[in-house]
Order: structure tokens, then C-alpha cells, then sequence
């Protein structure tokens, strides 16, 4: 037991100490994700919920919402500063700051094809804070730290170098059906 | 060689003397306030991001603001139960938003608001909302109890007179620190639906765990990790407002007891916020931050209604409209008084009416600043 | 000249390391004031201007406004957080913090005597900025950094330990007629 | 000795396998920007006084947000004359508001929004509200000045390629840092009413300065610190609204013109704010802001108005209503676009239509945060 616990959060450290974009260039991630119902974001191994439909749907106006707004469907739990509007874009860290190593995970329904998307929401990190852009916070099948996978009150520039939380991106990682 | 040729000191010399009156002026002296008025003391925690935050200490009779007390960036406060000293873990980056990161904890006087002491952790705390099971006293008041995340959860134990670091219990998957009643320890709520209960030496330096039955369903009905003690027992309450009684005192946690809150309600209504109870032991009475149309997602919006329930007789005595209350704590009295923080900067006092099921009276706001989430009190 | 300059800033800034409170103990002040036309305010030397009149006078209500309201009388060249809102009075810090070594000085008359009184602001150092008093920007006879002794754009807890801005006071420490 | 009987590694490994599905979708990837959009930049500097401030860099067309420099609290900002290398200086205490503090100049790659290098500065750096004549660059770009407070005023001078500290000059009862045309120095306002001429030897280790005929009545009518060059003069303004045209080329510091800005205009308009006026040389027109009903301390007001004013034909050209604009940068184009900034955390995009006499009309805007009070842009 205790073997596995040093092993596991050895691993683990370990893992996010290796850069975002090295596993992101993992071309095994899929075939991954298929083969163990997880999902390595960053370097972090997290769960795949399936998005819990208990509560009520995606509003019918979703479509129409652009990507600066805290309604677009991809952002349906994130808990931060959009990117976006502070430099970068959807997918990309503003210019200057660091991505996070690691991440949490949404599951957010796209209005357009009807899917269930898998989104890791990163922050970026080693820069002031970006209050200029807009603040969203939406919690779709977020959960507390127990779930660290899909918790979204901590600062998930936690395994950086510098880990001064400046804004988030949502980052389409996988289909859940 | 600087050569000035010219005399042009401003503000040292150049003064136009002025006629001053020979009467009976006599001049005040500034200084420094030695002490904060005494009398009972609601403590919040103003979180910060991006610089510092502070711990500020109102008057619980008229919210009178009686001190600030300065942390670091994404901090999390601790009050003693005698209300004297207070604790903060907090993160200073050598450049505030980037650079090494430095996380200590710091020791206050609450009555001199000075800072008593400082100790360095290890670069692991948690820097997340503010949330009181994050960092926690053990019964005895000896040991402090640091939430970690790698982001693998564990637990830095540090002695609580000095600050000195005794050991790093890892908790993988667990989450919250909830005091064990009458040991040196901690219960946490793990993500399969358990509780370990880590039981710690008299030293502070080794640990063992044990884990409960299952509690919760972390799926179908997830538990906020906010926790209330009363008669022996601590609650949690489930996102569709299932309020957990349970017994803490045992080798495992076990499950007491199981409440809906919004039985027989129509409307939708839930739980939500940050620190979004709070009993009244006096009157056992649960305050609870209730939002109508709940779904997927909402579990973190602010009350539009805070509801009394009843604890022995399990029903809803009053419900009472607010406006964006996030955080709230209630004192421990026959008629108790309610203190409510949202997130845009202000902080309510409410009165509660014991004949109309302690329903909420308005009665007193002040300012608050940063992100402020946690509140504590000491009567 | 320049022995004349370095001895003057070496003096000034000796002066500034000493305690406010010493300074303010010195019972010689006040003739001092009336020999020189100077005031040592913790530790400066600042002029004393003399009341500007070119422009308006103080509003008719001014003497039903309480010492927590921007508008008090004493608070007629103050930039910055009220030190009673936060812990202090209108001339103690709150607990915990120090009071400046330096001040700046404004001419304030007070509507209940019709006397205009000199006014040190201290500012209040060594804690976080408390936003939750009232900031109150009143400016009457402020100078720009070239009269030093009369400008509140700088953060008078330049001479102390610890220079984080708190709150400032408002104390009244002589009178101009 | 740490003994754990369950397994308990929540989101470690008690995921619920899901179906996936097996078709085109391609997983993106999370990545940094390497450099920010083109095109010409409105640097505005949010300050903080309880940590981090930074420097905003917007799309001058659209007001789209670039990204931000980090600084630390109570700094000032300098953009070099090509906008593509930027400087902070701010200070950086151990404890954000307490303990030891390091004053720090940053040098950024304004395209890669990166920190170039950093230089510990003397600790006598003024911590100021934003003004721009507080941190400035010699006109060959090979100094750096800046202004300190102790309170005695004085300006270190560091090499602009490295930081590097060169030497300190005294300027007792001076304040304000105005580059001298064509030589390495600065003037600076004084307290007596005089300028200085401060000479700064070409390895910028040495320095002399000399004293100026009164150019100004400090008490009967102050003037603001802020300047602004055009047609190789530099224009200071007046609490009441009088314009000084000055030659700054010469050994010392001269007079070369007055003008007043409210002659013949009723309401008691005065100039108010921070960085209060802007010229725009294209066209030698004046934008300042005004606020009426002047009295002594209403100097720092923001402006109800904005007034064009022609500095050639030395006339107003159009009033312009605005709100609560406290300070402000214009383009030097033919058709000058305006930017100014609130104190509550907007910035406005204003055109300009020369066939009514430059007047302002409302084109954009977007969300500041902190303290904004210095503007610059770079065509």
C-alpha cells in the first residue's frame, strides 16, 4: 500500500513537472484515453466523468453566444479570466505568461453538433492577473477537491515555475458520448 | 562634479513664514493605537490574487471595522477559539505574480494586530478559494493542519506554537480537513464517496488512516465540503441540499443520520456559495444560503434566500429573501445574528426574530474588499 | 553649496529616522514654528504656506459633517483611506501599523472657530491598503513633488521600515492665521 | 508510520470509464502565443498599492487587449520611443506590504511580452501616484531617469541597456524629470518657481546643473508637472489655465510664451486631473482636460470637458463632453484619435472630426483595472 502511494503521487509529481506541450504532442493520448477511460491534461491523470445530465440542459440560445462571452458553450465550467480577451486566444496562453501544467476538466455539450466535448480548462500563468477581461464562473459537473480533477477553485498554475494565475483557456481534449 | 548655482530648495527653505496665533492651541500627537476595541469580533478573510490580502476584523454589534491584519496572495485564514490569535497561510512570489514562490504562515495577535511570528511551509499549500476546512486547529489546539495540493492531495502538519513543520501526510483523493473531536487528527472527504480519518501521534510527526464506508454518492449527489458541528455530531449538506449527519468520533466516520432540506418544496431550490452554512448550537439551528431553478453547475451561486432549519425537529422554520450572499457565519446565541459577505465587496449584519422562525432583519453593512469568502466569529 | 546640499539631505534624512513620536514629544515646536515659519512634521521640515483665497471657501455644512465623512473639515487636503474607518482615530493609527516618519501639511479652517489649522497627514504603514474606509481625494493648497511638503501623490511611508500603505490621519499640529 | 487499509485516490484513479467516441474529432492543443497582434499599441500602466500592478497593451484601432507586463506595487512606466522595448519601476517588498523593500527596473520585449532583464535600483525611487515625468528616458535613449523621494528629491541615473545604476544627483526641491533636446540631462520644475538644468556627463557618471529665471509663481498659480512637446518647445500648464511655452535647448531654462486657455469663457473652467493634456504635433493642437466651477483643490478632477486648442492660432477649437476622464494620450495623425482613462476602470476611444474643430466623438472602449493614470502610445 505504502509502496503504491510513494509510487503514485511520485509519478504524479513527476508528471507535472514535465511541460504541457510535451504531452500534448503525445500522440498516444487518444488510444489512451479509449484504452483506460482517463485523461492526462497537462500531466495530471484525470477522471472521465460522464457529464451529469440530473439538472437541466444547455440553454437554447447557446449557439448564437461568441467566445468572449461567459455563455459560449465551451466554457461551461471554467472559473477564471478568458484568455482571450487578455491577449491570447481560445487555445493559446497570452503572449509572455506560462501554461499550466496541469488542469481541470469540463464536459460542455456544443450546440452545433449535439456532442459532449471534453474541455481542460488551463490557466496561464506568471503574469498579473488579467481583471481587464471578463470574469466567468460556470461549473458544469464541477466538483470539490476530491475531485481535484474537475475542481476549479484552485489555482491550477499550481505546478508551474511561477504560479501567479493570470487568465484560462478551454482546450477541446476529447469526445465523451 | 555636480555644481548647483542656484538655491532652489522648495520645501526645505523656501517657506513664506506665516503669522501663527499665540493662543491656546495646543497641538495634537499622531500615534498608533495600541489595542482594538474590545467586545466580540466577526473576522474576514479578503482574499487577493494579485497582491496582498488582509484579515479584517469588524465589531459583531455594529460592524465597526477594527483592523486589518496583512497576508499574502491566495491565503486562508484561521482563528483560535478564544478569538486572541489567528493564523494565515499565504503565497509571497519574490515578483508578487511570478518568480519563486515563498509560502509561509503567519502567527497574529488579534488584539495588537501584530504578527507574532512567521514560519516557511513547504511549497505544497492549496491556492485555491477561500475555504475553512483548508487550514484547520486540532481539538487540542497544538497542531495546525495545512491543506496541500501538487496538485496530489496531502496534509502538512505544523506545530501551531511555532509554526515548525512536523510532517506531510499524503491524503490522495481526499480533500478538507475536518478536526477529529477529542484526538490529534483529521477526517477528509475522498472522491469515492468515503472518509479517511487520519489519526496523528502526540508528537505531530506520524500519521495512520483509516477509511469509512461509503458516505456519499461524489456522481449522483456530491457534498460541499463546508462542515457544521453540533451535539457531538459534524453536517455536511449535498449539492440537492441532503444535509449528512455525522459521527467523527469513532476509528472510521459513520453516517448518523440523512435530511432533505427542500422536501415538499416547490421551486427548484438548492444550496449554493462558498461557506454556505452555519449552526447555531444555542437554538440548533442550521442558516443555510438557498437559490431557486437549480441544475448542473449552480451549486456556486449566491443565496437569494437564506432558510432556518431546525435541526432536531428536521424543517424549515423561516426563509428569508437576501441579495447575493455568498458566505455567511451565525452567532451562537438564543437569538442568534447573522453575518453575510457577497462577492462584490460588502458585508451584511442580520437579526434574527425567534417568534417568526428566526427570519432575517437587516441590521448593519460595511465595506469588504478582494474575494472575500471565509468568515469566523468568537463571541 | 554643496557642503551646504549635502548637509541638508544627510540632516533630512537623519531626521526622517527618527520616530514620530519623539518628534512629536519635543515641546520646543511650537516657538520653533513661530521663529522660523516652519514645521517639523514627523521629522520634515515643511513650509508653512499660507492659506490660497483665490479660489471659493469651505461649503455652509461643513460643520455638521462627521469626522468618518470626506467632507470633515480637517480632510481638506487629504488623498487617501480614513484611518477612523479602519481601526485608528483621526490621529492614532489602527493597531499594528506605524505612523509615517514624514507627513505633508495642509491649511484647513475649521468652520466652528472660522481658524485655519495646520493639518499633518500621516500616513499609516506597514499593512495592506485598507479600501474598505473611505478614500477621499480633497486636494486645497496641494502642490505638485516640487513643494514636497505640500503634495499627496506619494506614498508618505517613504521613510519608514515598511512602506506598504495603510490609511492616513489627519492631525492637527498648529495654527496659520 | 502512515498505514492506509483503503484505497481512497479519487480523482487519481476512480474514474468511471466513458464511452468515446471513435470518429474525426482531433484534440487541440493548449500553447502560448509567441508575440501580440501588430499594429500600432496604447500602453496604459495599471497601477496597485497592495501588489501587483501592471502594464496593459492595447490595439490602438479597436481597443483590443494585447496582454499585460507584470510590475510590482506603486510603480511607473516608460515606453521607449519605437514601442517595442518597454520599462517598469515598482517595488517589490518581502511581505507585498511589509518588510524589506526591493525596488526593481524591468525591462520587457514589448512583442513578446516578456521580462528582458531586471535591475535592483537604489531604494529611493519615488512610489508615486503614475505620472510620466517620474521614470523617463535621456533623448539619445541611453539613460534612464529616475525621480526619487526620501522625501528629499533627487534622480538616479542607470544605463538604459543594462539597468545598471550610474550615479545619484541631488534635486533638492525639485521634481519632474523633462529630457534636454539634443544632449544628454533633464530639467526639472523647483519649488521656488525656477527650472533646473541638470547636464549629464556622456558616461552619465557626472552631472551640473543651472538654475532658471522664475518661470512660474508656485503659490499664486502652480502649474502640473505634466508636459508636452511641439515644435521644439516644451508646454507646461497652469492650475488656472495659463500655458507656458518653453525652450529647454539652452543652458538654462526660458520663457518663451504664455497663453491663456480661458480667456473669454464663462463657468469657472479650469485644467484637471493626472496626465491632463496631450499635443498632437501633426496638427499643433492641444487636447486638455477641463472642469468648471474651479476652486483651490479641484485640481485633480476629472474632466467634464475636453477642449481642442489650437496652438498656432491660440484659440479654443471645440469643447467636447466627457465623463469623468482623469488622464489622456492623443495620436499624431491628421485626424487624431483621443484615449482617455477613469479612475474607476475604463478606458474611452474618442474620434476626432477636424471639420468641427477636432471635437470628440465616443469610438470604443474597454475595461481597466487598478489605478490607470499614465497613457502612451507609439504610432
Amino acid at each position: 500500500m505504502f509502496n503504491l502511494i510513494d509510487k503514485l503521487t511520485g509519478w504524479m509529481d513527476k508528471m507535472a513537472e514535465g511541460s504541457a506541450r510535451r504531452m500534448a504532442l503525445s500522440t498516444g493520448r487518444r488510444s489512451f484515453l479509449a484504452k483506460t477511460g482517463t485523461v492526462i491534461v497537462g500531466g495530471a491523470l484525470l477522471p472521465v466523468l460522464p457529464f451529469d445530465r440530473t439538472f437541466g440542459a444547455m440553454p437554447a440560445q447557446a449557439a448564437e453566444v461568441d467566445e468572449f462571452s461567459c455563455e459560449y458553450w465551451r466554457y461551461c465550467a471554467l472559473d477564471g479570466n478568458l484568455c482571450n480577451s487578455c491577449g491570447g486566444t481560445l487555445t493559446q496562453c497570452p503572449p509572455g505568461s506560462e501554461a499550466s501544467k496541469v488542469s481541470w476538466v469540463g464536459t460542455c455539450k456544443n450546440p452545433v453538433d449535439g456532442k459532449d466535448y471534453l474541455v481542460s480548462y488551463n490557466d496561464c500563468c506568471g503574469r498579473t492577473e488579467c481583471d481587464n477581461a471578463p470574469f466567468c464562473n460556470t461549473n458544469q459537473g464541477e466538483r470539490p477537491g476530491y475531485r481535484m480533477g474537475l475542481h476549479n477553485d484552485v489555482n491550477w498554475c499550481m505546478a508551474n515555475a511561477s504560479v501567479g494565475y493570470h487568465c484560462t483557456v478551454a482546450v477541446l481534449v476529447g469526445l465523451a458520448e | 562634479m555636480l555644481k548647483l548655482t542656484h538655491v532652489a530648495f522648495g520645501a526645505l527653505l523656501a517657506a513664506a513664514p506665516a503669522a501663527l496665533a499665540e493662543d491656546a492651541f495646543k497641538p495634537e500627537q499622531v500615534s498608533v493605537k495600541e489595542t482594538i476595541d474590545p467586545g466580540p469580533n466577526v473576522f474576514v478573510y479578503q482574499q487577493e490574487w494579485r497582491g496582498a490580502g488582509s484579515l479584517a476584523i469588524f465589531a459583531q454589534d455594529n460592524l465597526k471595522l477594527k483592523g486589518l491584519l496583512p497576508t499574502g496572495s491566495m491565503g486562508q485564514m484561521l482563528i483560535a477559539p478564544d478569538g486572541k490569535t489567528a493564523w494565515a497561510q499565504s503565497s509571497y512570489l519574490k515578483r508578487i505574480v511570478y518568480g519563486p514562490n515563498e509560502q509561509v504562515l503567519q502567527t497574529f495577535d488579534v488584539d495588537k494586530l501584530t504578527v507574532k511570528g512567521e514560519a516557511i511551509l513547504p511549497p505544497k499549500a492549496a491556492m485555491a478559494l477561500g475555504y475553512s476546512a483548508l487550514l484547520r486547529l486540532s481539538s487540542d489546539g497544538k497542531l495546525i493542519f495545512v491543506q496541500n495540493a501538487t496538485p496530489a492531495a496531502s496534509v502538512t502538519v505544523a506545530d501551531a506554537a511555532t509554526g515548525a513543520t512536523l510532517q506531510e501526510i499524503p491524503t490522495p483523493g481526499c480533500w478538507g480537513i475536518y478536526p477529529l473531536p477529542g484526538k490529534s487528527g483529521f477526517a477528509a472527504i475522498c472522491g469515492d464517496g468515503t472518509f479517511s480519518t487520519v489519526t496523528v501521534s502526540a508528537d505531530g510527526k506520524t500519521a495512520s488512516a483509516e477509511a469509512s464506508a461509503p458516505i456519499f454518492n461524489p456522481d449522483a449527489d456530491p457534498i460541499f465540503i463546508e462542515d457544521e458541528s453540533y451535539d457531538g455530531a459534524l453536517y455536511f449538506v449535498s449539492y440537492k441540499g441532503v444535509l449528512l449527519k455525522l459521527d467523527m468520533s469513532g476509528k472510521t466516520v459513520a453516517k448518523l443520520d440523512t435530511a432533505e432540506l427542500t422536501t415538499g418544496v416547490e421551486g427548484g431550490w438548492a444550496p449554493g456559495g462558498y461557506q454556505l452554512m452555519s449552526i447555531d448550537p444555542k437554538i440548533g439551528v442550521l442558516f443555510i444560503q438557498m437559490h431557486p431553478d437549480a441544475k448542473d453547475g449552480s451549486h456556486k451561486l449566491a443565496a437569494q434566500e437564506i432558510w432556518a432549519y431546525d435541526l432536531k425537529a428536521k424543517k424549515v422554520l423561516s426563509r428569508s429573501k437576501v441579495s447575493d450572499i455568498s458566505s455567511l457565519v451565525v452567532s451562537k446565541s438564543d437569538k442568534p445574528v447573522v453575518f453575510g459577505s457577497t462577492e462584490v465587496g460588502k458585508l451584511f449584519r442580520f437579526e434574527t426574530d425567534p417568534a417568526a422562525g428566526y427570519a432575517l432583519k437587516p441590521a448593519g453593512e460595511a465595506t469588504l474588499t478582494g474575494f472575500p469568502r471565509t468568515l469566523d466569529l468568537v463571541e
